[in-house]
């Protein structure tokens, strides 16, 4: 019944090797292949067609010396610091409230959850709608006999990434609440106790003993934030359309608009290419520190 | 909560430590315990053994006050403190899974709940130095739980109780997540501790070596209740019924029902049991004899004895220090403990006997000692 | 944590005979807990803060699509409907126009059913096999592959959508349902798979051991040990998938044609084929529409979902 | 067999002008108008068109402004060539102006169908709202910006202008046509003179661009029908708006004259850009195919759909043979303009879409911000400057 | 490799079951065994034992060929496998965790790996009735492992790889997630398990009561190394290396070093060591001296010995059976094991003695015995 010997290499394992041939195209030739193409266009002038005609950092230059980029830089920073920050807070509050051996948690949950499930053609349709300053909020307001109201972000350029927040927290805190709550309970019972015995009020070992211990669940949480700040792009064309102006401009929608709408795809493809290094820029460290991690344990 | 009516009458809870009266707790309609009392003395050691699920964490997180009694009152050094948060309860509490605060050094761990307290901080590094002492765990302050190893860990949480400076250590099955060697090890080092500090203790284990190595008295439960509470000696050699008889020892009693009649056993084997101490007579004449392993002797040896049999050898464990034999007498299983030396096989005859004082009558229906 | 806020016991008053000559004076029994303490109450006031905060929009859009274009233009948006009407609905369903289609959500629904049911299927089954070969079946560069998949997560779709318009072309997908099914499974990858990776590294690897010795192979030991036990983990799968695919837009929009544009898409030209003055109720009720599906399955499966987070995506 | 056709002309007036075009194909040739209409405007449908084609995956015909938006897929050879169909029909002898079948022309072969002249250089006027505010309808831009304090007072916003990038730098460009005149026009865009780019008249252009913005201030519009709907309700005084809007007020039953008024080049220099859309046909393997597109050619050229389409659409026939009287005023209007010669390229003609964009985007800014005027020029300068 | 090298002579491995020869296993840089050399013979009940971590169940995962090994070769029943499958090796195992199919019932259990082998219908119903009728499970058949005990699982699992009729039975740790009581019990069943099917048995603990009890022989293990392979009796009382001498035995050997000098033996006790057995003459005077604590005599039985000595009492532990003690020896920690009956107390000075037939010596710096 033996074998003869020692099976190559390569069979080893063939039906793994098989079975897995899917993700290894998905990662060689989508992940890796266009990532590559587009960098490689990126240096070139490409405008409706791509073509290779290299003109060096041109693109780049161009890319950097353009105030719209620039502001959706800055955009994306404002609102990815701002989201991420407050889409954890928001998340660990609601956590921490759900696990309060609450009535009604399943009804709670499923309430903060929801805006998960609608996509966020639908998001920025209703909170279009909510923000409408001659129907929405302001109006309603106004009509409670405040007439000098105020709050119209959606034509506010310096209030307009407010409404993406709240659009986008609306939509996404649910499930880093979810995810949150599973790691609260995930803690071991006897730590509570522990600190009721030590005589920590509860919201101090919150901070001081389960916040620290919830770490790895809170990287998962990071990772999964973002991925999605990075790619913000819908709830923006569909809540703003990057206004008032370019008050609400986002790289994604840089690349985008570059690419089809001005028919430039050279300097998509630069834009492309910077987001791309912004995401290596930030997951580079964390794979880093993920491994050290393992390393240390 | 006035303050008058917390202080119990000081006679009766002289010398007492804890006292457990009446308590009750259900979840739902599950009764976990049931009318408990129980008093443990001052500086008394006093460990409660049960199989899993008997209520032993459920009592020790009532004393400690993680959790609520449904009924009774629970006095600690004399206070009633059934209402007191854990912290105002003068206890300290050590648990099977460490509980240390990962993200702190043993240090903190050691002084976080004083500085929660905002006791000064001189005497917090008082305590700390003391206690990192008392555990030897000054090499260590500085690191954090995770560079711990299993023993190392559970120093440091004896430690966080230590600097409370509290009448009642809690343990709960404290080292049943380490490995037998340091569990032995630590096993010696809590009872030094205990020598050294004289405060009273109590500790839940389902180890029975645990118990009885530590404890100067044992409880031992079943189904919240609690079946007898005595010392080690007594629980090993007069087991109050058939459930602590069966419990207590490994291997366990060997338990040989038949009739008793008179002075006259009959069972798997015949013998007269004059002698015998009995605290009761029997009501009927069912009754179960029970015998230790280790109290049968062989061989030469049993011929002196008043008790004689024949058994089978069925299965031969050889232990190192000492050798178990597990047979047959009769139809009934019978287990016999020798030592390490002697050379018996599967399938020999082995003469048997002992004395009717290291024996136990139990009475078959209501199961209690006679 | 908290103390049991509702005892199932009324603190018991100090009964009546003194049996063995307890103390009963002093506290007894379960600590007087008043119904709602301050605690109690602020964790409940916040928790129907949030849900305001999250359940408003759901009320405009119901209200909103449940009232005629002049109630809207007079009033207040958080107010219920004076008259209900169910025009909007029917609208949005089946007579909104986009260019010549007047026939509103109603091809987009079966179009986005169309789509999403095989891609969720195949995207979860390749998820499915990737994580069990990536934990049970470890190759050479396994791992390397997935650090890839991983990263794929989180390149922006923009930057892939010109080279898979020519890697779709070049297979001869391009424009045809399976061409989109193709890019979701790709791009549903990454996520899924970390979850099935995360799920079965989580389960005992004896398991696994034993059914080798008892002669499974690569796709025995899946089908028949790994996959019955893995509801949970299939069950956000799924979910994720389904919501995932169904509010794709980008996707729908680009590699396929007109007539079979999911429904997002047919939403997005109702809610943008502005004709006159915007119908917001018409809107809203195409929106609530869009959304009914994933809403749907979030709200049956919502326990289901909770517990295969916990199992698969806690452990990072 | 079925002719797919994608577009984006989605609003109501534009609707229906579809439904006519679609009427016509169907009565006049055995084929299927299978609608592909994307909404949202020509940057959300481009991309979906552009990468079908590409793709491999082509539509039947799909709509574009014609100029240089589809010219690097006509080198591709990605367009069907309708030199045959054109030279059947004589298509060079009735296209007016001629300038329109140039831009479809490309080494000689013709690749598009011209369907319609869009004029974006119009100041469109509401007169129930000069009325409420108590002052005579402006027919030209100064007007407008004297009468802008009474409409004010009356709570009518003076200018109604979307906020979207290609509305504003649609205002921007009928300044440059309307307040430089034709020839300025030709020198900023076709020539891209630094002088011309650099003199007062821009500098003065930006200016008022900046009055615009403070006539659009609290206006909170972005969709161009949105702000033409505050024209038809009378909350809003002007818009500045291609001649597309007429449809909506056609649509919302106003009569041209009466209801509304229209001012070419803002009443300044009448001058109107010649671009429009244009239906490309993607090359395709399919004979039954081509054959409809041949077909479809044919038809949007012909006389009666000219006729229908354009009414309904508000926009200019392609065709100088047509008998347009029935037309209104707005429309006869812009044909006189047409018939004096009065024309110029468009912007899409002029300048790349890369360039198109940054401008649109400049404006767009200039709009949402407060950004000054000069500083606006001088990169507006640039921008125009780089076009390749 | 050549076809040469795979079939062993077949004289060579006459009566051998498992075969293991100069195998060698690393993770990247770790060697994790190292020429590792075993043959277990047919029908012998073999115990692998050693601390956590020193490589048993990766050594037995390569004989079921769940793990590939870096070199060397494996032989069982005469044939190479160190390339077949698991299923084809002819072995079954058993696993800590039971690692039984939660989704299907008993019956499925046993037969998958059956079904998997394209048994007849027929021939899977006999091998599983017999399985159950041998474990005692015919009234679990119907049931899914959630619905049983630990110890039903486990005998599941014993049960899986009984239906294989295969001729080497791997078990890995399959008593540690048992109760002490369970765990004694199902030893004893294995034994008599062993006894009536005469199976090869190989079988990983890090309990040393149950490697004692059950094996023919034990490998202990250290490091991917074995350090000594022979009965439980030798391992006991002949303890190869200081290693093994501490490593087995609860509480472990006394270790005491000190010098040798002809047969005198000075350290915490001076002793002459005339009647020990010497295997090999001490290369330096540093040895250390061992000696079990129960075979440590006190009070009257120490006078009559040859060697003897005095200790201060620290630590007393009474276990039922008999009661620990632990003692000074001078400065070193001396652990004794009494009869159950004694009494001392901590702070007693108690008189040790013992024969030097009992004891053990190691030279100091190779570790080995002498
Ligand atoms: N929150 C709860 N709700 C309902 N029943 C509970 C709860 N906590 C514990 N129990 C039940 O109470 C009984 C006693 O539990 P407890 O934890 O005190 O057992 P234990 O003796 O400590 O067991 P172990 O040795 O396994 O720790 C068990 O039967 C358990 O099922
Ligand atoms: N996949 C792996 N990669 C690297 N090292 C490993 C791996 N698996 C096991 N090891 C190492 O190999 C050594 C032996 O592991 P093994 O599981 O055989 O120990 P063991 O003797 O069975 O221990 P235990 O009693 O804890 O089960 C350990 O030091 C372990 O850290
Ligand atoms: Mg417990
Ligand atoms: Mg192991």
């Amino acid at each position: 019944m033996a074998r003869s010997g020692p099976p190559l290499r390569l069979f080893q394992n063939w039906q793994a090797k098989l079975a897995a041939t899917p993700m290894i195209l998905t990662a060689l030739v989508v992940f890796i292949g266009c990532s590559l193409w587009t960098v490689v266009y990126s240096f070139t002038n490409s405008r409706l067609l791509p073509r290779l005609e290299f003109v060096g950092l041109a693109q780049y230059e161009r890319l950097w010396s353009t105030p719209r980029w620039q502001v959706s830089i800055e955009n994306l920073a404002v609102y990815g610091v701002l989201s991420l920050i407050l889409t954890l807070a928001i998340g660990f509050l609601l956590a921490v409230l759900l696990d309060q051996k609450i009535r009604f948690e399943d009804g709670f949950r499923t309430i903060i959850l929801f805006p998960y499930a609608l996509s966020f053609i639908v998001t920025g349709v209703v909170w279009q709608w909510i923000l409408n300053p001659d129907f929405g909020l302001q109006h309603i307001v106004r009509g409670m006999g405040f007439s000098g109201f105020t709050f119209d972000p959606l034509n506010d350029p310096n209030l307009v990434i407010l409404a993406l927040l709240a659009a986008g927290i609306w939509q996404g805190a649910g499930l880093t609440t979810v995810i949150l709550l599973a790691g609260l309970r995930g803690i071991d019972e006897d730590v509570w106790k522990a600190a009721r015995v030590d005589g920590i009020p509860t919201w101090k070992t919150y901070i001081f003993i389960v916040l620290p211990m919830m770490k790895p669940v809170f990287a998962t949480c990071v990772v999964l934030i973002s991925a999605g700040i990075i790619k913000l792009y819908d709830l923006v064309v569909a809540l703003t359309r990057g206004g008032p102006g370019i008050a609400s401009e986002v790289p994604a929608k840089y690349v985008y608009d570059y690419m089809f709408g001005n028919q430039n795809l050279g300097q998509g493809f630069a834009a492309s290419t910077m987001m791309l290094a912004a995401v290596l820029a930030i997951i580079i460290p964390f794979a880093l520190f993920q491994l050290g991690r393992k390393r240390r344990v | 909560m006035a303050q008058a009516l917390r202080a119990a009458p000081a006679t009766e809870l002289d010398g007492i430590s804890v006292s457990i009266r009446d308590l009750s707790l259900s979840y739902g309609s599950v009764e976990v315990l049931g009318d408990l009392n129980l008093d443990v003395k001052d500086g008394e050691f006093l460990v409660l053994l049960g199989a899993s699920g008997c209520g032993k964490s459920t009592l020790l997180n009532c004393i400690a006050g993680l959790q609520p009694a449904t009924e009774g009152q629970i006095f600690i050094s004399g206070q009633n403190v059934t209402w007191a948060e854990p912290s105002e309860r003068g206890i300290g509490m050590v648990f099977q899974s460490y509980a240390l605060y990962p993200q702190m050094t043993v240090e903190g761990n050691l002084s976080f709940g004083l500085k929660n307290a905002r006791v000064p901080k001189d005497e917090i590094r008082r305590r700390v130095a003391r206690a990192a002492d008392t555990l030897q765990l000054e090499p260590l302050l500085k690191r954090k739980p995770a560079a711990l190893s299993g023993g190392q860990r559970q120093r440091v949480a004896i430690g966080r109780a230590l600097v409370r400076d509290v009448d009642v250590f809690l343990f709960d099955e404290p080292l049943s997540n380490l490995d037998a060697k340091l569990r032995a090890e630590l096993r010696v080092e809590l009872k030094r501790l205990h020598q050294n500090l004289g405060n009273t203790m109590i500790y839940v284990t389902h180890d029975q070596i645990e118990a009885m190595t530590l404890a100067d008295r044992i409880a031992i439960m079943r189904g919240g209740k609690i079946q007898q509470l005595a010392s080690p000696d007594d629980i090993y050699r007069r087991p109050a019924n058939l459930y602590v008889a069966g419990f207590i020892g490994s291997p366990p009693m060997n338990l040989l029902p038949g009739r008793l009649e008179g002075n006259r056993f009959t069972g798997a084997l015949t013998a007269d049991v004059t002698g015998y101490d009995f605290t009761s007579r029997p009501r009927g004449p069912e009754v179960v004899l029970g015998i230790r392993p280790e109290h049968v002797r062989t061989g030469a040896a049993a011929e002196a004895l008043p008790i004689r049999a024949e058994a089978l050898v069925e299965v031969v464990e050889p232990m190192g220090a000492d050798t178990l034999v597990w047979a047959q007498l009769g139809q009934t299983p019978f287990r016999v403990r020798m030592d390490g030396e002697s050379r018996v096989r599967a399938g020999d005859r082995l003469s048997v006997g002992f004395d009717p004082a290291s024996l136990s009558l139990f009475d078959a229906a209501s199961e209690t000692r006679l | 944590m908290s103390d049991a806020a509702f005892p199932t016991r009324a603190a018991a008053p100090a009964r009546a005979s003194a049996p063995r000559g307890r103390l009963l004076d002093g506290p007894a029994g379960v600590a007087p807990t008043r119904r709602m303490n301050p605690k109690r109450i602020m964790v409940y006031g916040g928790l129907i803060v949030f849900s305001i905060y999250y359940l408003l929009p759901l009320w405009v859009m119901v209200m909103t699509s449940l009232k005629g274009m002049p109630e809207i233009r007079m009033g207040n948006i958080f107010a219920p409907p004076m008259e209900i009407t169910f025009e909007p609905w029917v609208k949005a369903w089946s007579e909104a126009c986009t260019g010549l289609n007047c026939d509103g959500l109603s091809r987009g629904f079966f179009n986005s059913v169309a789509i999403t049911v095989p891609a969720t299927i195949l995207s979860i089954a390749v998820a499915a096999v990737n994580g069990y070969a990536l934990v049970n079946w470890r190759f050479k560069g396994s791992e390397v592959f997935f650090t890839i998949l991983i990263f794929g997560a989180f390149i922006p779709y923009q930057v892939m959508i010109y080279p898979i318009v020519i890697i779709l072309r070049e297979i001869g997908l391009m424009g045809s349902v399976w061409g989109l099914v193709l890019v979701h499974v790709v791009f549903g990858m990454p996520i899924i798979t970390l979850l099935f990776r995360n799920y079965f590294s989580s389960l005992p690897p004896e398991l696994f051991k034993a059914a080798r010795v008892d002669g499974a192979g690569f796709w025995g030991i899946f089908l028949r040990v790994l996959v019955p036990m893995s509801l949970p983990i299939f069950t956000v799968a799924v979910i994720l998938q389904v919501t995932g695919i169904w509010n794709d837009f980008l996707f729908g929009v680009i590699y396929t044609r007109p007539d079979s544009y999911p429904m997002t898409v047919q939403l997005n030209n109702i809610v943008n084929s502005v004709q006159g003055v915007r119908e917001y109720n018409v809107n809203m009720a195409a929106t609530l529409l869009t959304g009914l599906v994933p809403l749907t399955i979030y709200f049956l499966s919502g326990k289901l979902f909770v517990r295969g987070i916990a199992a698969g995506a806690v452990k990072g | 067999a079925d002719l797919e056709v994608t577009h984006w002309w989605t609003s109501g007036g534009e609707a229906a002008a579809v439904q006519e075009l679609a009427r016509i194909f169907t009565e006049q040739t055995e084929y299927t108008w299978v609608d592909g209409a994307i909404a949202g405007s020509g940057s959300t449908a481009r991309p979906i068109m552009v990468s079908r084609i590409i793709g491999g995956d082509p539509m039947g015909a799909t709509q574009f402004n014609h100029g240089r938006q589809a010219q690097e897929l006509v080198e591709a050879g990605l367009m069907q060539d309708l030199t045959e169909v054109a030279e059947a029909n004589g298509w060079a002898e009735f296209i007016n102006p001629p300038s329109l079948l140039e831009a479809c022309t490309l080494d000689g072969r013709i690749y598009c169908a011209p369907i319609n002249i869009h004029s974006p250089q119009w100041m469109w006027t509401s007169h129930a709202a000069f009325e409420a505010a108590g002052v005579e309808p402006a027919t030209n831009w100064e007007e407008l910006k004297a009468a802008a304090p009474a409409l004010r007072e009356a709570g009518i916003l003076p200018l109604a202008q979307g906020m979207q990038g290609w509305q504003t730098s649609l205002l921007l460009n009928a300044m440059v046509s309307g307040i430089g005149g034709a020839d300025f026009y030709l020198q900023v865009y076709e020539a891209r003179e630094e002088e011309a780019l650099n003199s007062d008249t821009m500098r003065q252009i930006w200016e008022e661009l900046a009055v615009a913005r403070e006539l659009s201030q609290g206006g909170n519009l972005s969709d161009w029908n949105m702000a033409t709907n505050r024209l038809i309700e009378g909350t809003a005084a002007a818009q500045v708006m291609g001649d597309w809007a007429q449809g909506e007020f056609a649509l919302a039953g106003q009569t041209a004259g009466t209801d509304y008024g229209c001012n070419i080049g803002l009443g300044g220099e009448p001058y109107i850009a010649t671009g429009g859309d244009a239906i490309y046909f993607p090359v395709n393997s399919d004979a039954a195919v081509t054959e409809a597109q041949m077909a479809l050619a044919n038809v949007i050229t012909g006389p009666e759909a000219q006729v229908a389409f354009n009414a309904a659409k508000g926009s200019l026939p392609i065709r100088g043979d047509i008998d347009l009287t029935e037309v209104n005023a707005c429309t006869q209007q812009g044909l006189e303009t047409l018939a004096a010669g009065n024309t110029i390229p468009s912007i899409d003609m002029l300048l790349s879409s890369d360039t198109r964009g940054q401008i649109e985007d400049l404006t767009a800014e200039f709009f949402g911000s407060s950004l000054s005027a000069e500083d606006a020029h001088n990169r507006y300068v640039q921008i125009v400057m780089s076009e390749m």
